[in-house]
């Protein structure tokens, strides 16, 4: 295992007191492993709590600050944060309008953010939870563990944050982000697998000409294993299913999202978005905004995955609104 | 351990000592819950159940619960607060409905023991919504808790414990060529088929320290 | 080579197609393979040129816009672009005060810069080199091509592009970059090599225990090869040659740079960053502005690199100042 | 080619049938190249040198120089233009001043010859700020352009090109041993001890390939 760390059980609480050293801006709860806005609460502001497992910064801790995330709550290496972590990180960015938890489906995730849910109703704090799953390599069933949260994640609390600003209340914003993760479906592939700190070894193996294809964000295998393909091919694969499952028509305008997984360098990145961006043009859809970069990694994993959310005009205002955050910073 | 069934009882502190001995089969047993959980799953069942028995080690070492109640909270509530992922929250539901039906009281019953157990497992499904058969901790506890529930009303309580044990192992075994339905391993569909399910495989461990420590 | 690319050959030329169709705001020229501001000229200010082998995104292209860079010249992948882009895009950003060309310090790209410079003057464009080499794992001789420049470019692309756009002279702006580049030093390790697309295998070969120290940012091996290390080891090598070099003090202030080299996720950077202020409060030295994160890279590499660099007042101030870029946004 | 050193002479088309000779040679070392520039350099040397000649070749293709000269500056600005790198202006710098110095004429005599290599050489020289012994194309290009120099002063054309490549591909060896002080190679200070030099390999190419073309 190549990794700059120390000990592998002290990866995460060092890294955020790294966050902490690096940004000023925020609260750094290093016991409760919260990482809360710096001016919370806000009083009149609906909040917004995330979290999850750690891996995939810059989500969620980088995307604390003004116009996304209020808080956010940092688990062990791909483990689901804990209740007691979610009530804190609710009490201490309740501004008196309610708080948002917005949570990936992973089971871990949905079960610890009820519990927090909960807890914090018993306590007299207005709460919101929207599941976030968009991921379409996953089949949906009421019969089972459903789509993962994925990609949508990152451009739920952007949109949200936003529309929390601007002064929308607690139902308003969870309506967003129910509107948003309605629009949005991600896929990724891996090239390699990430190695999780405490295993030492890598999740999965793949040989030199192989990929997985359909992967989650925690080394998970995924659905299918190809040879690899180009990145033309790549793209194919991950935009397809995207606009099959979002049933998107020529005209229709999206934000298009390339994601990299960690291991993935951004000129990589680019040479995809360009792959994205002929085969939705060749479909007639219309990439009104794109993000490109890695902001929901898995560890070092090589790969990447495309995110596309069908966008309105209230969609587009609340994505070019200000946001001041580590991870995502602009109009401020 | 009494040898007339209908009088033997487990103490609070037989309870404490069984959770030790499962803490220490965690430890023991931590690459294998790891290495079952990176096929199928996120590589971290281990660790998971590492820390929170560590956790949870720690609470009882500073504080001997008082009765069967306090136990089933304190090991609960540290479960919850330190695992994390699915397994905190449900092996945590399964301890704190375990201690609420077992009640304030210094010891249990053959009968009260396997009544608390059932209502652990209704726990973990209410919380998880999984049923038999979709690959979960499920598939071990739901025939070992009736293998208990039959053998303390036929038996003793080490003859309980000794089937429950055999029906755990069995559904553990029975998961392997189960396609998930729920949980991470859910996500890899077909490909999910030809593993063991690494949550089952905790649980039987939670079975086997119990026929350990409470069957004898 | 597991690799999200089409044909070697073409991924910089896809990945600038790429970055046409995701930022809009600049204006890539697909022939010459430039990176222009998209209000460029700037009458009156002085415009500044940098560029350099592909393969260190978002270097440079990455840092074209306001407060920054007026064009950004790519090469090949690891390769100096060359003369006749450097003249294009010099003439193109030439606002009538003069042209700042930072180079970074290899025979490449500083043969390639002053044969530019001289077809630039011929053409009665005013232009002044600044020559980047910050890299302490380099030993300084003038008998030899002398150091490396690594992560201080960014540091000196930011600074000087703030001082143009204050309205410096061209004058100005070139004692700016060299006051970066005299009080800036860096130094970098490599858990892992990266692949040249075309080379299509690893540039170097470390066993699962060992770590390069003193890498630049082409794949070249290091001074050094290493038994893996902790990252408060590594943090360790790395602070300290710059620290000595820097001849830094108790109670000098800096700005600390911990660079990703591309493959190693965020949350190993920030671990890295937590030993670097341990090591830099220990000294007395003030960490008064930091950057974390991936900014100029070697394709796919795991390692990171450290620079520090020596802030005073006015430093503080042009590091501030507004910037909006792809690759590095605030303020605006 | 004429017997007698004093009237033999090398002409504008035979200079083109040297580059592409070269040419042919750089795709077919490509790997070679890269290799050696991959243990003390950035892997590029042998696509920075076929990118070059590929694109030479077009040039030449699409338009046969009238010249020496023309030959020296249309194979120069296409090297400047299309390689980057060191060896984009260092090679097109030799082929400048190579052109500049043999002149608006349509063929060369053995001195003539000589002193437009010597010309190059300095052109290197000054461009790079090198010297013999640095690990660069000039442990090859230094020795070489001297044997060239003497043989035509002292016989054919044919034996002048025999004893520069000698000369340079000795000059190629004795880059193994020695410590780069320029380029990319000097970053790595001792560890670029016991390499051969990428640049230098291809400097060889070029009198290999004069040998061959202009030599017999
Ligand atoms: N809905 C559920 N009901 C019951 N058990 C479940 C459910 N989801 C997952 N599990 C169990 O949890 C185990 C995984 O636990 P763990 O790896 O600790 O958590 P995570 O999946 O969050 O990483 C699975 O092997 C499975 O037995
Ligand atoms: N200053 C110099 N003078 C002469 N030759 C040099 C100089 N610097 C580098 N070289 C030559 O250039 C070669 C490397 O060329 P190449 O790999 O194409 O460029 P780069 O080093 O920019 O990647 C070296 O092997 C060396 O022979
Ligand atoms: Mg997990
Ligand atoms: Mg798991
Ligand atoms: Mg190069
Ligand atoms: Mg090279």
């Amino acid at each position: 295992m190549k990794k700059l760390i120390n000990d592998p059980e002290d990866v995460v609480s060092e890294a955020l007191a790294g966050i902490a050293l690096a940004h000023p801006e925020v609260t750094v709860d290093a016991d409760l492993k919260l990482i809360v806005r710096g001016d919370a609460p806000v009083s009149g502001k609906v909040g917004i709590v995330s979290g999850g497992g750690s891996g995939h910064e810059p989500l969620h801790g980088g995307f604390v600050g003004v116009g996304m995330l209020d808080a956010a709550c940092a688990g062990e290496m791909f483990t689901s944060p804990t209740p007691d972590q979610m009530l804190e990180a609710t009490k201490r960015v309740d501004g008196g309008a309610g708080v948002l938890h917005i949570v990936k489906n992973y089971t871990g995730d949905v079960l610890n953010f009820e519990m927090a849910a909960d807890l914090a109703k018993a306590d007299e704090i207005e709460v919101e939870a929207v599941v976030i799953d968009d991921d379409v390599a996953v089949q949906d069933s009421t019969f089972t563990a459903g789509r993962r949260g994925v990609g949508a994640t990152v451009l739920a609390e952007k949109i949200c944050g936003a529309a929390a600003e601007s002064g929308a209340t607690l139902t308003e914003v969870a309506d967003r982000c129910r509107q948003v993760n309605d629009n949005a479906r991600s896929m990724g592939i891996a090239l390699t697998s990430c190695t999780v700190p405490a295993a030492g070894k890598p999740t999965f193996a793949l040989a030199e000409d192989e990929m997985e294809l359909g992967i989650g964000i925690h080394g998970e295998p995924g659905r299918e294993r190809r040879k690899l393909g180009t990145a033309a091919e790549v793209a194919e694969l991950l935009v397809t299913p995207v606009v099959d499952d979002l049933d998107l028509t020529s005209g229709d305008r999206v934000l298009a999202f390339v994601n990299g997984m960690g291991g993935t360098p951004l000129i990589e990145l680019y040479v995809v978005y360009n792959e994205v961006a002929k085969l939705l043009s060749g479909r007639g859809i219309v990439i009104e905004r794109n993000l490109v970069g890695s902001y929901i990694t898995s560890l070092e994993m090589a790969g990447c995955s495309v995110t596309l959310l069908k966008l309105d005009d209230e969609l587009t205002t609340l994505w070019d609104a200000p946001v001041n955050t580590s991870g995502l910073r602009w109009g401020v | 351990m009494a040898a007339d069934p209908a009088t033997e009882t487990v103490t609070t502190d037989q309870l404490v000592a069984w959770f030790r001995a499962f803490a220490v089969e965690i430890e023991a047993h931590n690459e294998e819950l790891t290495a079952l959980d990176s096929a199928i799953g996120d590589g971290d069942h281990g660790t998971n159940m590492r820390r929170g028995c560590r956790a949870v080690l720690a609470v009882l070492d500073a504080d001997a619960p008082e009765d069967v109640a306090g136990f089933g909270r304190a090991i609960a509530m540290r479960l919850i607060s330190a695992v994390g992922g699915a397994s905190g929250p449900l092996y945590g539901s399964f301890f704190l409905a375990f201690g609420t039906t077992g009640g304030k009281v210094g010891e249990l019953t053959g009968e009260q023991l396997a009544a608390a157990w059932r209502a652990g497992l209704d726990a973990v499904i209410s919380r998880g919504k999984a049923q038999l058969g979709d690959k979960t901790m499920l598939d071990a506890m739901i025939p070992a808790v009736e293998a208990l529930e039959t053998g303390v009303r036929q038996g003793s309580i080490t003859e309980a414990f000794a089937a429950a044990v055999t029906a755990a192992d069995e559904g553990v075994k029975a998961t392997i060529p189960l396609q998930a339905r729920k949980g991470r391993a859910s996500y890899l569909g077909e490909r999910s088929i030809g593993h063991q399910d690494p949550g089952a495989t905790s649980t039987a461990l939670l079975f086997r320290t119990a026929a350990d420590v409470l069957g004898p």
